[in-house]
């Protein structure tokens, strides 16, 4: 417990009178990729909102190396190292690639003050904004604005953003929905590659990346964590088959 | 520059009045005043033709300064007529002190324009707030009321009226024991006729104009206070409004410059006059506007058209003497007119005279060092 | 104050939040549901007042005047979705500002070159002019009932078309998101078209029911557009019941307001709606 | 990349202060009687001009669409004319940081509630402030009630004895508004490509995705509200050093409105748009004024048309100068389905896939 | 098939539904789509397989005339849709479920269903809301939750769901299963045969290629706007080198 880098003791989410988000106890590990699985609606996309800030947890807490973040809001989780991208797409329409990239790592890097104090900041931000598109295959984008482009190539522009934030936590909500084969492929081994220097939290339906990728697993259902474990245990697991898996992608692995 | 002026340019008189929004018909009826005496006058002044220059004001003091700007530094006009709204009187005012410009105000009543700001080139023919009211004060504590409770919009005009009616009322032993002020413009005056309804004051003193004077006096009557408590107001109350206020303004008393009735031949012969010409029903504000052009065709001809002499036309104007349609009409020191107020009484549909209220009375214009 | 007239003036905010709903209905419809702003709504209702003024001139009797006005006013509507506003959905709200700020000039000025500049009233219908007693000094007007009544149908009958019909939907769900409405199969312009005249339409009525009730003027309806706009916010947006309640709220609060606190009486408005957005930024019942 | 210009705009932009500056060569040959008058119109269309991009800063660049903004514009006025001496001159050395202080002040604190507020909200919440502003002057007696102030003296500028702009002199006053507004362009548009108006576009853009990222944009959402403040304060203090006149009018939501009528008709988010919008707005009302007493008809029927035709504003005019290649079916199709198709045959087919509808007013 | 056959034969059995031929799209200056032939025969399950941002959404935006094609010509049901505003060519029959799924905000996923029902061209109602909540239990438990707030793959069913509330001819998916757990997933599968079962046709665009290998007959590859592969699953696996380049499976 005291290893790891983000934990969170009973967290609880409710709406009205749904409990989205059910004491959830849960703890990352610095450098791992951690999965999280789970049917449609279990409440994987409200708990990254938590650790995210953008939603306040009703009761419990989460701690971020030992320092409670509950309650902080969004832009202050995000300057202590926590980056994430949306399910849906979020990103800026008007602004082009390479825009919406350098917003994500001015503000990294020390911000708008920042760059104005040192230019060595500011070109510092145009080489990580620019090698974070690159590293997306973007770059024939960079001047292109976001909202002309394909709806795959925006969830690749999110990625980018991700990337060029640099966070210590990667908080990635469904990051390969949306892309195509071979750019799902791409981004798995990306993600991979990270691997070590970076935590990941990820949410996927897409099996072949999770276990190609993830290194422990929770899976959630209607708001608790059903299991938490390896990657083989998960996948070994019947609970986790009969909710979730499902007979057919059981045979495959 | 003082060389006289050709005979044949005319002369170009700007109207500064509003011709759009809630003021439109009152700029209208000045206009058509003006316009009935100059044409009366042969369509000339001083020998020369009439050129005018019309603007619309839209009653919006922010724009005041700069329309008058435009009228006397852009046109060129050698006399400005307007406005009706005090708050551009001020502004206009402003830019009358910084060129000298000549300024008729055919009624804007607020007192300023004759009081701390008088100045030389700016004249008025129509009245001031405290000139209507003041005598209504009297009047009405003769007529027994000892509790009155005044209402009024929220705004400088009808402020200084209801203090015009305030101090001889009070000078002559009557209470006010309730002043009401209606953020201006609103015209919902349900709750405040229902708190006048429990107060149960002698009589209400009232100062409204136009649409906001349409619906209270037909609130009034509507809810039934009519009946019970009697009402007063300054004669802008029915005047010009006596049409849409119909039954509901039988019997309501008020004092103003003008009535209905006054039966003088000259009265006569302008309600003649003024009635083959326009279609609009005449009101005081025609006859303001009439006096304005009555005024500009003396002064003119006493100056044989030279009005490119400012000083020489200033002080022909201000020995003017006017036998007008409300009867006789002198300047004071301060250029506001010296006149009779009369008391007036809604008989079927027009505002009949009953008494003068006050023979020849002066406003004390404070504040003015003419 | 005594009792009696604590309940006389809330009877006078109740009827007078009614008559600001009647008003501001309209407005919900356009501007909360559909998503367009109609900065030309008080010109309608001032339009709607003036044709019930013409027309009780021409025909004679009100109600006839009525019948004949509404559907003039929704033809108005009409005209002016199709040929304006029909085009600009897909450009930011602000142009649709614009426009409709250029339409209250010309609806002003249209009134002024048809009706001109004086002050109108109309009467009331003679089968409602009577007279309930209150006190010994005060009296009620049937025809204030009656429009309240009439106000109180049309806000049961709005709220039901809206929250429980496919109709008050497919508009919601139009003002979202029109490209995905139409892949549904309907014809959103179309509706868009029915709904921006039904609105419209409504402004008009409102101005045609107060007509025997206020004084008619040139720009009349300028000063009652922001009071509605007030309300529609203050209830949240797109929802009827917030804009039934918000004009109940505003009804009461603009006739205690200047009778107890006679020094806040012009900003009580203001205050009221600005309180409530600093508190819940998104109205009262968002 | 939003705020990237093709060169014509600086052209036009430096042409057309070149135009103003010469004036006085052309001004009496060109206007003749009037050209006194029309450079007051100048200057009061230049400070209208500084007033409009201030809200332009909020209304285009961040997409807070303001209604109260003349709150700012009328308070530099009565802070003016309240604070100059009865019978001297005030010096422009100190007058001018007053005002801005409080201007700043002010947005500062309104700023911060408003600021609470989005979209519709915020335009009502804005408007709340200023109208309650506008009524707490002209109930009040200090402010000289619903007439107003007069402000008897011009601030002067002087060091020592020595008047460095004189003025009451109007070309002089024309000549230091000049100064004035383009010191302003240049700020503002040097403000919005800088690094900071770049969050500020991300945020119009996105405001979660915003602090998602981490900024806090609140905080720049109340720095750019100050800004603009002050800026319309400044424009506010010249107009009322124009005339010399303070009235309730210059803060009430009517010239809210017409400013943002000129901020959108000249092209929201371009800063040359709105100058030229102010301008245009300005003079289309002064010379329909002068044809007819129903000036309102063709000016309401002006800014339809405009709004129909000119996507984009006046800007729009200028960033994307039309090509009128009215495809074969072009001409047809503007008889059967009205105006829109005007537009659309410039421009082709509207994109699809924008379902930014709601996105002001969520 | 060609066009003679076609002609002679009754128009329900050989007439495609769907027949677009040389379509050219652009978004302002840029040309997105150029001179795609696709149609569509009855009861045929079609997929449409291409990299991001290759056009497969612009073509079918083309087909329902959300982008209008400044070349080319659409027939659906055999009558050109060149003058037709996008509602009236999915009043054909179409059940559209587009990328990015399309839900409402403030409105509640109840309504959401009862506003898209319709019956199909006979009148009849094969799917009603018992059968689409029956499909989507997920959906029964949320009925009055707003639309907006639901979750990612929630939505997902409700776009389905209210798609298959139209009681279409033809299914247009795109991006099917985008967002949806395995179990689910399958199920759409599995839903997406039977409606094939039932005589519907479909055109899908998803990423799970190998079932789109089994569900689709035939397939369509885009590379930048262009088709360069039309045939079935069998010619398809054969041509691995197809795969390979233009879809990225090793
Ligand atoms: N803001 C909200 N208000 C109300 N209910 C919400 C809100 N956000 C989510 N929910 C509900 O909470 C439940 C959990 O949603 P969540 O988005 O966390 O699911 P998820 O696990 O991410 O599912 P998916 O895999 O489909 O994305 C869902 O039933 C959803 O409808
Ligand atoms: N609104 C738009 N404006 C300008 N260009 C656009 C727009 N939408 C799409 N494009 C461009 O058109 C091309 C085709 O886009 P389309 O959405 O059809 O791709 P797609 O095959 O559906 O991709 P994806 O798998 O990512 O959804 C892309 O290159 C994209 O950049
Ligand atoms: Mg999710
Ligand atoms: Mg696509």
């Amino acid at each position: 417990m005291n290893s790891a880098l983000l934990s969170t003791r009973g967290l609880t989410c409710r709406f009205g009178g749904l409990t989205a988000v059910d004491r959830v106890d849960f703890d990352v590990r610095p450098g791992q990729v951690h999965a999280i699985l789970g049917p449609n609606g279990a409440g994987k996309s409200t708990l990254i909102n938590l650790l995210s800030g953008e939603l306040r947890p009703s009761e419990g807490e989460i701690h971020y190396r030992q320092r409670p973040i509950h309650g902080l809001p969004a832009h202050r989780v995000a300057r202590l190292g926590i980056g994430r991208s949306h399910q849906k797409t979020n990103i800026f329409p008007r602004l082009s690639c390479l825009e919406n990239c350098r917003l994500a790592a001015r503000i990294h890097l020390g911000g708008v003050i920042a760059s104005w104090r040192s230019r060595a900041t500011a070109r510092q931000v145009d080489e990580r904004a620019e090698q974070a598109l690159a590293t997306c295959q973007l770059s024939h984008r960079a001047a292109t604005p976001a909202n002309a482009m394909s709806y795959g190539e925006q969830r690749q522009l999110q990625i980018a953003m991700v990337l060029a934030t640099a966070p210590t936590l990667m908080l990635l909500d469904e990051p390969l929905a949306g892309m195509g084969r071979e750019e799902t492929a791409r981004v798995t081994e990306l993600l991979g590659a990270l691997r070590g220097d970076y935590t990941l939290v990820l949410i996927e339906h897409d099996m072949d990346s999770v276990f190609a990728l993830a290194e422990r697993i929770t899976v959630m259902v209607d708001g608790r964590v059903l299991e938490t474990g390896t990657t083989d245990t998960i996948r070994g697991s019947s609970k986790v088959r009969d909710v979730y898996l499902g007979r057919h992608q059981q045979e495959e692995a | 520059q003082q060389n006289r002026e050709d005979q044949a340019t005319p002369v170009r008189l700007g109207l500064m009045l509003p011709y759009s929004g809630t003021y439109a018909p009152l700029g209208e009826s000045i206009t058509n005043g003006l316009k009935l005496a100059i044409k009366q006058n042969g369509d000339q002044l001083g020998g020369r033709p009439v050129e005018y220059v019309v603007l619309d004001s839209e009653a919006d003091a922010s724009k005041a300064p700069q329309n008058m700007s435009r009228l006397v530094k852009g046109d060129k006009v050698d006399v400005v007529i307007g406005p009706v709204h005090s708050g551009v009187a001020m502004g206009m005012l402003k830019v009358a002190k910084q060129t000298g410009a000549i300024m008729i105000i055919p009624n804007a009543g607020l007192g300023a324009a004759t009081g701390q700001l008088c100045m030389p080139n700016v004249f008025r023919t129509s009245f001031s707030m405290w000139q209507d009211s003041y005598p209504m004060g009297k009047v009405a504590y003769d007529r027994g009321y000892r509790k009155v409770v005044t209402i009024t919009w929220n705004y400088a005009g009808g402020k200084e009226d209801i203090a015009g009616f305030e101090e001889s009322f009070t000078k002559a032993g009557g209470e006010i024991v309730k002043q009401i002020l209606v953020p201006f413009p609103e015209t919902q005056f349900q709750p405040y006729l229902t708190d006048i309804a429990s107060i149960k004051p002698d009589a209400v003193y009232t100062f409204f104009a136009g649409a906001g004077a349409v619906r209270f006096v037909r609130d009034y009557a509507k809810l039934g206070l009519k009946d019970s408590v009697p009402l007063l107001g300054s004669g802008f109350l029915t005047d010009g409004n006596l049409d849409a206020q119909g039954e509901a303004a039988e019997g309501i008393l008020t004092t103003l410059h003008y009535a209905d009735g006054l039966d003088s031949e000259v009265d006569r012969a302008f309600r003649e006059a003024y009635g083959k010409t326009y279609e609009r029903k005449l009101d005081t504000y025609a006859v303001q506007g009439y006096d304005a052009g009555m005024m500009l065709a003396q002064a003119l001809d006493q100056t044989q058209g030279n009005s490119a002499d400012r000083d020489a036309l200033i002080s022909a104007l201000a020995g003017v003497k006017l036998n007008s349609p409300r009867g006789p009409v002198a300047f004071s020191k301060a250029h506001h007119p010296i006149q009779n107020i009369y008391l007036r009484q809604v008989k079927e549909g027009r505002n009949q005279v009953i008494d003068v209220a006050s023979r020849a009375l002066e406003d004390p214009a404070r504040g003015c060092r003419l | 104050m005594d009792p009696v007239f604590i309940a006389i003036q809330l009877l006078n905010g109740l009827q007078y939040g009614l008559l600001l709903f009647l008003i501001a209905s309209g407005l919900t419809l356009i501007f909360g549901i559909m998503g367009i702003i109609n900065l030309a709504h008080g010109a309608m209702y001032m339009i709607g007042a003036y044709l019930a003024y013409d027309l009780t001139l021409r025909t004679g009797s009100f109600w006839l005047a009525l019948l004949l006005a509404v559907p003039i006013a929704v033809v108005l509507g009409l005209v002016i979705e199709r040929l304006f506003l029909g085009t600009l959905y897909r450009r930011d709200h602000l142009y649709q500002v614009l426009l409709t700020f250029g339409l209250i000039l010309v609806l002003n000025e249209a009134q002024r070159i048809i009706w001109g500049n004086d002050v109108q009233s109309v009467a009331v219908p003679p089968s409602l002019s009577g007279n309930i007693t209150l006190t010994d000094n005060l009296q009620y007007p049937v025809y204030r009932l009656f429009v309240g009544s009439v106000c109180l149908l049309m806000a049961g009958g709005i709220y039901w078309v809206i929250r429980h019909t496919r109709l008050g939907i497919v508009i919601r769900a139009g003002a979202a998101n029109r490209d995905m409405v139409e892949g549904l199969g309907i014809d959103v312009r179309t509706l868009f078209t029915l709904i921006f005249s039904i609105g419209v339409g409504l402004a008009a009525f409102a101005g045609m029911l107060s007509a025997p009730m206020t004084s008619l003027y040139p720009g009349m309806g300028d000063n009652v557009l922001i009071t509605c706009f007030v309300i529609v916010v203050i209830g949240g947006i797109g929802s009827i019941k917030g804009a039934f309640l918000g004009s109940l709220l505003i009804g009461q609060a603009a006739t205690f307001g200047p009778v107890l606190l006679p020094a806040l009486a012009s900003v009580i408005i203001y205050l009221i709606m600005a309180a409530v957005l600093i508190i819940k930024p998104r109205g009262l019942f968002a | 990349m939003l705020h990237r210009y093709p060169k014509r705009v600086p052209i036009m932009m430096l042409t057309l202060t070149a135009i103003l500056v010469l004036y006085p060569l052309w001004g009496a040959a060109l206007i003749g009687d009037g050209s006194e008058f029309f450079l007051e119109k100048l200057t009061l269309m230049l400070i209208l001009g500084l007033f409009a991009m201030s809200l332009d800063l909020l209304v285009g660049v961040i997409g807070l669409v303001s209604l109260g903004h003349a709150l700012f514009f009328g308070l530099a006025g009565y802070t003016l004319a309240m604070a100059s001496p009865s019978y001297s001159a005030a010096s422009l050395w100190w007058m001018m940081p007053l005002v801005m202080l409080v201007s700043a002040l002010s947005a500062l604190v309104i700023g911060a509630l408003v600021l609470r507020t989005r979209g519709i909200f915020f335009i009502m919440t804005t408007l709340a402030f200023g109208q309650m502003l506008y009524y707490l002057v002209s109930d009040a007696s200090f402010t000289g009630g619903s007439d107003g102030l007069f402000i008897m003296f011009k601030p002067t500028l002087a060091i020592g004895d020595l008047t460095l702009i004189d003025l009451e002199n109007p070309l002089h006053f024309f000549y230091f508004v000049m100064g004035v507004t383009l010191l302003a362009y240049l700020f503002l548009h040097w403000l919005i490509r800088s690094y900071f108006g770049q969050v500020l576009d991300g945020i119009h853009d996105n405001e979660h995705r915003m602090q998602a990222l981490g900024y806090a944009t609140y905080g720049y959402k109340l720095a750019a509200f100050v800004i603009s403040g002050v800026l319309a304060g400044v424009a506010g203090m010249l107009a009322a050093m124009q005339y010399g006149f303070a009235n309730p009018a210059q803060l009430g939501w009517h010239l809210s409105g017409e400013v943002l009528m000129m901020v959108i008709l000249g092209g929201m988010g371009t800063l040359f748009g709105p100058l030229l919008g102010a301008f245009a707005y300005e003079l289309l009302h002064y010379a329909f004024e002068h044809l007819t007493v129903y000036w309102q008809l063709l000016m309401g029927l002006t800014i339809i048309l405009i709004v129909l035709v000119l996507p984009k504003g006046l800007a729009g005019l200028i960033l994307d100068p039309p090509r009128f290649r009215l495809p074969g079916a072009g001409m047809k199709g503007l008889f059967r389905s009205g105006p829109a198709a005007l537009f659309k045959a410039r421009l082709g087919p509207a994109l699809p896939h924008e379902h930014d509808e709601g996105r002001h007013y969520e | 098939m060609n066009t003679f056959n076609a002609s002679l034969s009754p128009p329900q059995t050989a007439q495609p539904l769907i027949d677009a031929r040389d379509l050219h799209a652009y978004y302002g200056q840029s040309h997105v789509l150029h001179g795609v032939d696709l149609h569509l025969m009855p009861a045929e399950t079609l997929s449409l397989m291409g990299r991001n941002g290759m056009g497969k959404t612009t073509t079918l935006k083309a087909l329902l005339g959300f982008v209008t094609p400044r070349q080319g010509s659409v027939r659906i049901l055999g009558k050109p849709t060149r003058k037709c505003r996008p509602w009236q060519v999915v009043r054909r029959g179409i059940g559209y479920v587009p990328e990015g799924r399309g839900i409402f905000p403030g409105i509640n996923v109840h309504e959401h269903l009862i506003m898209a029902a319709r019956p199909d061209a006979e009148g009849r109602s094969p799917w009603t809301l018992e059968r689409v909540l029956d499909t989507f239990p997920r959906l029964a438990q949320r009925l009055q939750h707003d639309g907006a707030l639901l979750s990612g793959g929630e939505q997902q069913m409700l776009s389905i769901g209210r798609a298959l509330m139209t009681n279409p001819r033809i299914m247009i998916l795109d991006e099917a299963t985008e967002g949806l757990a395995p179990l689910i997933r399958d199920e759409i599968w599995r839903i997406l045969g039977e409606i094939k079962a039932s005589g519907i046709a479909s055109i899908i665009v998803d990423k799970n290629i190998d079932n789109l290998l089994t569900i689709a007959d035939r397939h369509l590859v885009l590379v930048k706007g262009s088709v360069v592969f039309d045939g079935d699953s069998a010619e398809i696996s054969r041509d691995t080198s197809l795969l390979d380049t233009h879809l990225g499976m090793g």
